[in-house]
């Protein structure tokens, strides 16, 4: 029942198999322990942790392969860890190591792992969407059959960028996939007070871009979803816009006082938990029973336990490392 | 006009500033992400705190993520005739809206043969120091000051972002208002005056060498001085507190006496600000100069996440002793 | 029958009497000749002549009053002259003259008047549409009942910032009128080929804006359409977008080769002309008999002789001109 | 290695370069408004010609207006392996994707620790002389120049565009290659070799002055060095031809036999590219240099439409001549 998040074995598994319960675990576990990190000074800077959101990142990854590339956010490890990331070098990176993948420079903010595609998390909010369609437009120029993805939140959707890249990825029918995790806050802003037309889907349409809702408390849906997006793209029939419903359990960042929303919305949104979900339709099934849920949850947490091991105890770069990597010296 | 100074944090000045200069004139607004539902209701930083509930939702509105629109929005608004400050969350995030800026609001007065006026304030914040990476910590304050229209505004002390963002408020033109991430928490003395626009502040006196640095520079260049004295160079300190307008006169005549220069910025040191005070000095006293006016600023590169990486970009105190000693040909300690 | 063309007299004006003809009539006037003046190196730079786009300007201004805002762009003597500005002094401007709105520093894509609420043509495609949502802003935060329009072209709806404004002007019901004159081509770029989706009212649409297509080759329509925006602007219901069908029969700009077009279609679109069918329709319900028409006809061109004249004998400003008016010094 | 140089147009030797390069390397793309359908088929300026004939509508794409989309979709393109040209129609326009520029590809390949290779050209034209007014006319390349992880290229001749051009696309490095307005039309002898970037060139020698400009700045000196010849000062004229990596030893070994320094750009001389090359000059050449190193740029206005004002707020040839007799002590011509 030991699953490791690396490209190799994940995509063999199948969604209805545990794994993917395995993956948003994992995910789970890392980011709820980030606010501690924070406080306890580790992480410097600004860390945004996606409890709650696991689902997203999951279903979309389900569809996608090594070679596809994936343009992130600020709210990003989930992205990362799904599209195969290392857990232990991931971290190490929010904790600004050396054996971090950009080797402590990034933070939490630029993860980037070129040989997963990952064209990093990103600090600009809606930054990732140009870069994702222009990762595409590289597929289609090249003549792959790779698609790229923007992972990007319901704030990032009032981003000029998105409309202009919507435009361009529908007539030159561009393989990217723009995923909209719908979380109704963007910081402290709420959706309904930050847009006039709350259903997002109708932006992706007005540009000529397929674009469907989604359920993004529910892995199998938004997998689904994905798969659509993924095999139009692929086949040459251009972009897809998947709006997908989440919330975010923990604050904005750490120290957010969360004055804007209530106790019990999260609450609420907790009530449609995406791991609690699926392990239930697991059991339900019968695909497992409770000793392998019990498992898969130890699973988890050792393999975040560990992760925390490497990274702690990897060494802080050498302060020469500030000074190099800024350009290719190529003359 | 002496008033008795109060001792308030830089973003408690700022937020009095705001609060003393929206009771005055109203026809000020301000804009921006988060501005009252942040934190304790004042933005990321505080510095609109209490705003909304004094001035109201209509003259105080938060926004959605549309920097380019923002910026374009109030560069119109204030065509328009309304004075309005637009806070973005972290200056990097400028340059979304460089075209409303750079483009639209600082040409605006003068394509147009002198009938419009746009005061427009974009508030930011600049600068490293607190582990905000490659994407929130640039110190872009160069490329607006080679912008003719705008005025740029980098204040270090509380007293000056008080004074100071009033005065640029007050002011017809656009002005980039940058304030400084690390320093919201300093404390000092703030007496509630204006500062008009253009005047250095003498942060030191010394008769052996001036250092021209803003903000945290300033910070650093006064503990470096403190060294320097100790080992028998006697620094004077100018805050320009501008870049433009800029009083270049009090370098001058700074210079003039201590007939050597140096200057610090955290902005990158290539193509850096710095480059327009050494030269503008070495024209103006090149017979009164004893050695090479010299620069530092941050390396060549973005400034990393990790503590020790990022410390090692930007000017330390230390590094400010060993090349103000090699300014004044005291070589023996120089270790950059 | 003689029209000045200036703030007073024009909003005394009914659409349905001869004064729109004449405005009409005079734009196609002064815009016909701007080639002519180019290729005698009276403009520098580049001008850009909205020959058979005069009924939308004119439509749109009839429902606005001196005080409401308007932000332009490259192809935008119309909108200024529609709105109350004096034709020998536009020229002027175009023409690098002292007596130039501007003093010969803005030039025709800078024109500029301040009392007359014109923030300006524009260099910058789209860049328009910010400065009215911010004087849209600014009257709503000053209590007044003032609109603003913006007035952009197809090939802007591409821009991100109109994605932008419709947001936030739809959040904030700001009065802005978001009027794009859909001339099909973004200089030699096909609005077929730069859109996946042609019905661009969608777009404004999918931000909670109003938005509405009217035929822009009749002043009619497009003030019937305009007047109901204003309306709702100035009673604090929000923004509208309105989708103007046009065509330019001249070039982009001097020099235009038109290889991206046919004479069939040029000469297709003329069959709708605004000025043409403004006058019949004049004719038909007698309103206006031949001898009338023909009066208007010359008068428009007397009335731009003038202009030309005026503009002409205007001296080239002053050189130390070039030196002043950069920034206030209020110091 | 010399072939037999042909005489082509700027305009032509940039279209020469894009198709050799295209030619040897098929990862090449290029993307723009009106590339292919615009005059003869070859966008605003005609550098794009036949691209589109010869490598398909895939490889040569007309695009959308939207640039903030253009450049940041062309460094997400170069980072996923493809070397993308992006054609931005006047340098001013850029300013709407400087998000993509300055905080996506300059920063990609640094902030990941060097995984990323960011292949991206950014070409547009700056300068002014042609009318085209304050939104189309500007001399931006110092903005870039202060960024690092950027290359700037300013070619001044046909010879020099054909051979950085093609350098720039082979680079790994994000680069803005600013080309002159006023220039496409000049001719010049082209060799069709490969020109190195930070490699200055010496445009013409002398032992009096050395005068630093770029692109219409250097025809102009070239210019005003014939007026000077006749009045006995000898100038020596560096082209620094990129800005971004910098020649600084050219430079330095230029001044240290002429013993004077002019910087002339047509960038706004306040805070301009000029500061760097003067500093970076007092600082290694102190005691070699006779006189103060002096700088001239525009105005400190935008650029104005009309004519005459137009030609005044950039430095003319005249000017050049009477600056570069104050710079060496020859005040009698001085007017300005
Ligand atoms: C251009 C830009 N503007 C503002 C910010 C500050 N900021 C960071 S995250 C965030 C909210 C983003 O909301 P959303 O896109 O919904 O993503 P979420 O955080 O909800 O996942 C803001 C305003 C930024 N990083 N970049
Ligand atoms: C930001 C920007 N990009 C490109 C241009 C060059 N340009 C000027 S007009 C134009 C076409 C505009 O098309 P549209 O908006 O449809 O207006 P039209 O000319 O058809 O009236 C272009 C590409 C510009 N001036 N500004
Ligand atoms: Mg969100
Ligand atoms: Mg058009």
């Amino acid at each position: 029942m030991t699953v490791e998040i690396t490209e190799a074995t994940r995509f063999d598994l199948d969604i209805d198999g545990p794994s993917a319960l395995e993956l948003m675990s994992t995910i789970r576990e890392f980011e709820s322990r980030l606010p501690t990190y924070s406080e306890e000074g580790l992480i410097r800077g600004s860390t945004h942790p996606s409890v709650g959101m696991e689902a997203v990142a999951v279903g979309v990854s389900w569809a996608l392969r090594a070679s596809d590339s994936v343009a992130s956010n600020h709210r990003g490890h989930a992205h990362c860890l799904a599209k195969g990331a290392d857990a232990g070098r991931t971290l190490a990176e929010i904790l600004g190591r050396r054996d971090g993948y950009c080797g402590g420079k990034g933070g939490s903010m630029h993860i980037g792992v070129k040989e997963l595609g990952l064209l990093g998390t990103n600090g600009i909010v809606g930054a990732g969407i140009g870069l994702a369609t222009g990762a595409a437009l590289a597929a289609q120029a090249q003549g792959t059959d790779n698609v790229a993805v923007a992972y990007f939140g319901d704030g990032a959707t009032n981003q000029g960028v998105l409309a202009e890249a919507f435009n361009l990825a529908a007539i030159w029918k561009l393989p990217v996939i723009f995923v909209c995790e719908n979380n109704h806050f963007a910081q402290s802003a709420t959706l309904e007070e930050m847009v006039a037309q709350p259903d997002l889907r109708r932006r992706g349409e007005a540009y000529g871009v397929p674009s469907v809702d989604v359920d993004g408390m529910d892995v199998e849906a938004v997998s689904n979803a994905a798969a659509e997006a993924v095999q139009r793209a692929r086949s040459g029939q251009g972009p897809t816009f998947i709006v997908a419903d989440t919330y975010r359990y923990l604050g904005h960042m750490a120290g957010d006082t969360e004055i804007y929303r209530t106790a019990e919305q999260v609450e609420q949104w907790k009530g449609r938990d995406p791991i609690a979900r699926l392990a239930k339709r697991l059991l339900d099934s019968t695909v497992l029973d409770e000793a392998q849920l019990k498992a898969i949850a130890t699973s988890a947490l050792t393999l975040v336990d560990s992760a925390e091991e490497f990274a702690k105890s990897s060494p802080f770069p050498d302060v020469s490392s500030a000074f190099t990597q800024v350009s290719e010296d190529y003359r | 006009m002496n008033k008795p100074a109060q001792q308030l944090t830089i973003w408690r000045a700022l937020n009095a500033a705001l609060h003393d200069e929206f009771t005055e004139d109203p026809s000020t607004i301000i804009m921006g992400e988060d501005l009252t539902t942040w934190g304790t209701g004042g933005g990321i930083y505080g510095v609109t705190r209490k705003m909304a509930d004094v001035f109201g939702k209509e003259r105080v509105r938060d926004t959605p993520i549309s920097e380019e629109t923002l910026i374009s929005a109030g560069a119109g608004a204030a065509m328009a005739g309304t004075r309005t400050v637009v806070e973005i969350m972290y200056s990097d995030f400028m340059l979304l809206g460089a075209d409303g800026l750079i483009n639209q609001a600082a040409k605006s007065r003068y394509m147009f043969g002198g009938q419009f006026s746009t005061p427009l304030v974009v508030r930011s914040n600049g600068g490293s120091g607190i582990g905000k990476a490659a994407q929130h910590s640039q110190s872009l304050e160069t490329l607006y000051a080679h912008i003719p229209g705008l005025e740029v505004v980098v204040p270090g002390t509380a007293n000056d972002a008080y004074g100071l963002l009033r005065s640029a408020i007050k002011s017809e033109n656009p002005t980039v208002f940058l304030e400084h991430k690390a320093l919201y928490y300093d404390k000092g003395p703030v007496t509630k005056e204006l500062i008009p626009l253009g005047q250095a502040r003498v942060a030191r006196e010394g008769k052996d060498l001036t250092i021209v640095a803003t903000q945290l520079m300033t910070k650093r260049a006064l503990e470096a001085a403190q060294v320097l004295s100790a080992q028998g160079v006697d620094v004077e300190i100018i805050d320009p507190r501008t870049l433009y307008p800029f009083d270049m006169e009090t370098v001058f005549s700074s210079v003039r006496k201590t007939r050597h220069l140096l200057v610090v910025h955290e902005a990158v040191r290539d193509f850096g600000w710095g480059g327009e005070f050494v030269s503008n000095t070495v024209q103006e006293c090149w017979g009164e100069l004893d050695a090479a006016p010299r620069r530092m600023g941050a390396a060549r590169a973005p400034i990393p996440y990790s503590e020790e990486l990022e410390e090692a970009v930007i000017p330390s105190a230390q590094n400010i002793v060993d090349e103000a000693l090699a300014t004044v040909g005291r070589h023996t300690k120089l270790t950059v």
